[in-house]
């Protein structure tokens, strides 16, 4: 682990308890992560772990239970207006066109609009949206409406980007380009990239370290380094190395007991 | 049941609508009303100055039009005006009262109790504080339209997901911007609602404040009317003022389209 | 004994004016004459007209005036009146004391405040062409409600209200001149009257008869007993102010009757008076010329 | 800027609402109303007869409670009354509306209609159908107050969303189920809009309906103080049908959160 | 391919073209396939082909613009209920809590209530989320919520089952579980199965057959014949059969050029 010193995000000691309706539910436990400026980490863990609140918390839009997050050097004590965030679900807005809801960012944020667009419409153009630009959400497909959001998060060039399970609604090939243009991305503007998914092979491709998240109070079971040459390319995938870390991710996965028999 | 076109309809009332569909349907309501008021008049004898029948307006209307006329433009006008200051005062306190819950809680007290006092009672107040000119007449208006106007509002402007808000916050959108980007078009369905609500009070104030004192308006024509004992003046002036509200609710009605047209009416459209 | 239900409406909510009928129903008077009255408050003559013509109630009391007009602008010519409770107009121009306003020329120079319809129906008109006014030299300001209040704050320097009880309400505020009547000064719309429809009248002579027959006798213990039929309106309407009832009953002896009709029995309509009447509604009102006295009263029913 | 606690409110104003918190605060604006009134009333010397001080209603409200009190439970059970009848009338009203496009478009002429008419002119007519009874105070309370039912709950019922819409039809959801089941819950909060909205015209329906013909109620008292010049006693009423408003309109809001517990409100909650 | 007659679904001829604001988009051109009787049919296809809309046809809530669907003896011009449908949106109810959601399905259809409760309790049970009957669905996770979803469809024991990438919110572990679990429901109640997906493995471990399809206007490709024997057991996924399979899958979307270039 880095030392909390020389890290772009460093979450220490952090716990966030919900209270429901059912009484209290403890989604996160003594979460202490940190996370250099640059670097990709995903969070891999079971469904309901808590990876969407810890995401939350780092970008300020739930307060901690207890504990402390810094990013840069900043105490998250409010919405991290810097960062680009791709929430969970798509959250379009149903009265805006795709191109208009990739522009809200820059809207709000006041920049030029007039080269805001440009990247906007270059950004669709990426995630083959080309022709959907006018379209309102309801006129789009799932996948179609998350890949908008993806270009909305991304529009204002944020050093940090909190991407919550962003290509889960797309299909393998889409999600390969789109993990592709990612990297590119990351690489091209240094941002550091806190990222959540389900697929441990995208984790895998995409991450300089892998957080593995155990389920109900979520906490930090391991984290791995992945040590593969930059720049990734889908070849690496058979990779001797690649395929090991998969082993290796699956086994801490079957340890945490999600699994049940067989039948 | 058939899913016949790109926009099926609930199937049972489907047949009907398009058989109905062939006449303008608010026409169909209106004819079917005349005639049936027409014929009660005749049928029932009921005498002319309790109830003109329709053909007897008509004729009035014909004989008097050059009165009716100009009045009626007065009262359009303090509809149309009160009804706008009903918005301009109505949208920021209901944005107040959004974002204060102190706001909310103590101010919806004295809200209502400006409904409920009959305006006929405070007439002297107003007569005192705003003249016997137009002022005071837009002050009812106001008075008795403002209400839909903050209520719905606040409805809609509450009705922003956790989700939208988020994402607004994310974004560092200032609490103006929340306001004006993200929660107003959220909540323009309820606001528009309100507004419909309210171009129909602003009538009703309209006539209340002519009956409390003015010396134009369809409010005073009835009254003028009513000393003479001429019904059937007072109904085409009546007559007059409903115009004057469907117009005014259906022209708010068209400017929802306008303003909302992402917004999809009614379970016909469902997969449109 | 099976009693006659008639159902009564009244012209206003109930005042000192209506004691008669009231005195009548506590007193058993319509009881007598095989008669159950209902008596319901009314809200204008117009509406107790309409009341009246459309069935709901067999009996009204409203203006005569207001009945006369209804005939000519409305076709009302199935409506009558039988007898007369107000005949002299309690109408008046009412001011502040000190205004200087103590004869009819007087009001020129000075603000009149009133509402649409009371200038309308142009016997403010009449007064002062009867009393060589000129009124283009008086400012007319519309209010239609609180010109009383005008009044008083001083927004304005006359009304046109019944001499009583209008008038005695703002002199317990601030006093007042006395009232210059209308009638006084030549201008005299009949008042209250009580009305039926034809056919009703027709159909149930007795019952209208027996009505008129209760009310003189209501009326005459009125006259004798103010205090005691003060008591009787209070019981049947208790959120009524019983001063201004007592008042009222009071001063109703001044305006039951005009000098035509002195000595008459009570209820009893002079024709000259209903020609006058008409006379001022066709050239003041714009009332429709045609109206003869007999269209809108018969007298016939009242007890001989 | 904080998020200190579970709820973040909005920042700004977050500080000043904890301070007035400590008082409830619908009893505050009442405080406040009241002491600026009767300070106004002494410092403008306002006269008595055009707004009597809130010391003098008091004063005559002790002295006349026992006739202000039954009035007062006349002209509340109209209102109550009334707005049931309403909500019987309005929310079936909405159903048609929502489900069929010819009824919207043809039945709304005639509902705008229904609101503008001043009640006076067809008090005769309410006369004749429904007699001089409680009936007739009744009809008016509906008139005024199912209007925003109508409008509200329409509204309502067509924010269902197509994906909603989807999974009921997929269940085999009949007409009635969908409405039920789906469409109704979804349409509460607008609904409850239009019942807050509802209560206040019940009221001013109440004590309009009163005007029009009555021997009892808060507005024939009214009338029978003004008729005396009683202006105090006017107030005292007036007073009355406020507190009526504003219990009824608090109880629908009560409601409200017991019918809807699932809906937060306010931005305040967007994280509860 | 099989022919009509002895097929449960056959869809013959069927296209699709939706009027949008940006005039006619034609989501799907002459699709034919037929399915036999408690066969499993996976849909695989980039993100906006018109998998979902296909979905929408079958089950009869959106009308085909040309063609004819049947399923069982009935042609679909209206929605069809005897089937479970999960909506590639979750589709919950805020009002009611995950369990309500689920037993909807029963209110709906009148059945026995307190038995479809005990199954209610029982396939949350098996997704995991007990515990969890009583939350609001704005108190559960992405992935939470879609396996309430999944339990809702399930509840009738439909024999006709539509899924739209009803995995797509849950981790690897989690997923494995429930494809197992949605196999062995499968083959005890006979149920015929069109299931979308992004995922080849997901597609070639749980179908007989396995549809793809090409971009806009959405066609079918190809078809291809799962033949690994059933059970199926997780191991299969590292059988040589099945990575044959994956391979050939992927060479078929590379075919579609979906795919640019890599950086
Ligand atoms: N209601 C609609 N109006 C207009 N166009 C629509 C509508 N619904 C879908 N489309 C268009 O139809 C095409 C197919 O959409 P569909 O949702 O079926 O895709 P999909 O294969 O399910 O994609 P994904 O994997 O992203 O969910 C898309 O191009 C989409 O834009
Ligand atoms: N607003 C809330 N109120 C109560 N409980 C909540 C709330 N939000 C989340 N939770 C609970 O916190 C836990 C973690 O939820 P979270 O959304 O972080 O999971 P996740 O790891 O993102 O899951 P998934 O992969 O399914 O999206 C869950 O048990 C959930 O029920
Ligand atoms: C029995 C009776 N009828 C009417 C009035 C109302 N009123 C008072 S003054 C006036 C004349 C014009 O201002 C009128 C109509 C009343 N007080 N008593
Ligand atoms: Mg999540
Ligand atoms: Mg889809």
């Amino acid at each position: 682990m880095n030392s909390a010193a020389e890290s772009y995000i460093s979450i220490s000691g952090v716990s966030k308890t919900f209270n429901g309706r059912q009484g209290e539910v403890h989604a996160l436990k003594d979460i202490n992560l940190n996370i250099k400026p640059g670097e990709f980490v995903s969070v891999l863990g079971p469904s309901g772990c808590g990876k969407s609140t810890l995401m939350m918390l780092v970008s300020g839009l739930l307060p901690v239970s207890t504990g402390r997050i810094m990013v840069g050097k900043k105490h998250i004590d409010s919405p991290n207006a810097d960062a680009g965030i791709v929430f969970q679900q798509d959250v379009l807005l149903e009265w805006r066109t795709a191109l208009q809801n990739v522009m809200m960012q820059a809207e709000i944020r006041k920049g030029d609009l007039k080269q805001a667009k440009e990247r906007a419409l270059q950004l669709l153009k990426m995630v083959s949206l080309q022709g959907f630009e006018n379209s309102y959400p309801k006129e789009l497909s799932g996948g179609m409406r998350q890949r908008v959001s993806i270009c909305r998060a991304l529009l204002h060039h944020p050093p940090l980007m909190l991407m919550d399970e962003p290509f889960g609604a797309l299909d393998a090939m889409t999600r390969d380009q789109l993990q592709i243009d990612l990297l590119r991305l990351c690489s091209d503007n240094d941002m550091t990239v806190l990222f959540i998914t389900h697929s441990i092979s995208e984790a895998i491709f995409l991450s300089d370290r892998v957080v593995v998240m155990s389920p109900r109070p979520g906490r930090i079971e391991r984290i791995i380094d992945i040590d593969l040459p930059r720049p990734r390319r889908l070849a690496m995938r058979e990779d001797t190395r690649f395929i090991e870390y998969t082993r290796e991710l699956t086994q801490i996965f079957k340890g945490l007991g999600v699994f049940r028999e067989e039948y | 049941m058939s899913i016949a076109a790109e926009t099926p309809v609930v199937p049972k009332v489907n047949l009907l609508n398009r058989l109905l569909a062939m006449v303008p349907p608010a026409l169909w309501s209106v004819i079917v009303l005349v005639v049936v008021w027409e014929l009660a008049v005749k049928v029932a004898e009921i005498p002319n100055y309790v109830l003109p029948a329709p053909s007897a307006i008509l004729v009035e209307f014909g004989a008097y039009w050059h009165r009716l006329l100009p009045n009626a433009m007065v009262t359009a006008g303090e509809v149309v005006f009160g009804f706008l200051c009903a918005v301009l005062i109505g949208v920021p306190l209901s944005v107040f009262i959004t974002y204060s819950r102190f706001m909310e809680r103590s101010i919806y007290p004295l809200i209502v109790a400006s409904q409920t006092v009959p305006k006929v009672a405070i007439a002297p107040l107003l007569l005192t504080w705003f003249g016997y000119g137009l002022a005071p007449k837009i002050v009812i208006v106001v008075l008795l339209s403002f209400f839909p106007i903050v209520i719905n509002s606040v409805m809609g402007l509450k009705s922003a997901s956790r989700e939208m808000i988020y994402l607004a916050r994310s974004m560092g959108a200032s609490g103006w911007q929340q306001f004006w980007k993200f929660r107003l078009p959220q909540a323009l369905p309820s606001m528009f609602a309100g507004f419909k609500l309210a171009t129909v009070l602003s009538v009703i104030g309209a006539i209340v404040a002519e009956f409390i004192g003015a010396d134009k308006g369809l409010g005073y024509l009835i009254l003028v009317a009513g000393s003479s004992f001429n019904i059937t003046r007072q109904f085409a002036a009546i007559i007059l003022i409903t115009i004057i509200g469907i117009v005014f609710f259906m022209v708010i009605e068209r400017l929802e389209r306008v303003v909302i047209p992402w917004r999809h009416r009614g379970p016909s459209e469902t997969d449109a | 004994q099976d009693l006659k239900k008639v159902h009564l409406r009244l012209a206003y909510i109930t005042g000192g004016v209506d004691a008669p009928m009231f005195v009548a129903a506590a007193k058993g008077y319509f009881k007598e004459q095989g008669l159950d009255v209902e008596i319901v408050d009314g809200n204008g003559s117009t509406g107790t007209i309409q009341a009246v013509g459309s069935g709901d109630f067999d009996i009204g009391i409203a203006g005569l005036g207001a009945t006369a007009q209804a005939q000519q602008a409305s076709g009302a010519n199935d409506i009558i009146a039988v007898a007369g409770l107000l005949q002299k107009d309690p109408s008046s121009i009412v001011s502040l004391k000190g205004s200087g306003i103590l004869k009819p020329k007087d009001i020129e120079g000075k603000r009149f405040g009133t509402d649409a319809g009371n200038l309308q129906d142009g016997m403010i008109t009449a007064f002062a062409e009867a009393n060589g006014i000129d009124m283009s030299k008086v400012e007319t300001i519309i209010i239609n409600t609180g010109e009383q209040v005008a009044l008083l704050k001083g927004d304005i320097d006359f009304v046109n209200v019944w001499a009583n009880p209008d008038g005695d309400k703002i002199g317990k505020i601030k006093p007042i001149e006395t009232p210059i009547l209308f009638a006084d000064y030549g201008v005299n719309i009949l008042g209250s009257s009580v009305i039926v429809r034809k056919d009703y009248l027709a159909k149930n002579p007795d019952v209208v008869r027996g009505f008129l027959a209760a009310i003189t006798k209501g009326k005459a213990d009125v006259d004798k007993d103010p205090e005691g039929a003060a008591d009787i309106i209070m019981a049947a309407r208790p959120d009524s102010d019983r001063e201004i009832i007592l008042g009222e009953i009071k001063v109703m002896p001044n305006y039951r009757q005009t000098a035509a009709s002195k000595g008459k029995p009570f209820g009893w309509i002079a024709p000259e008076d209903i020609q006058q009447t008409i006379s001022l509604l066709e050239k003041y009102s714009g009332m429709k010329p045609g109206l003869t006295p007999a269209l809108i009263y018969d007298g016939s029913y009242l007890p001989q």
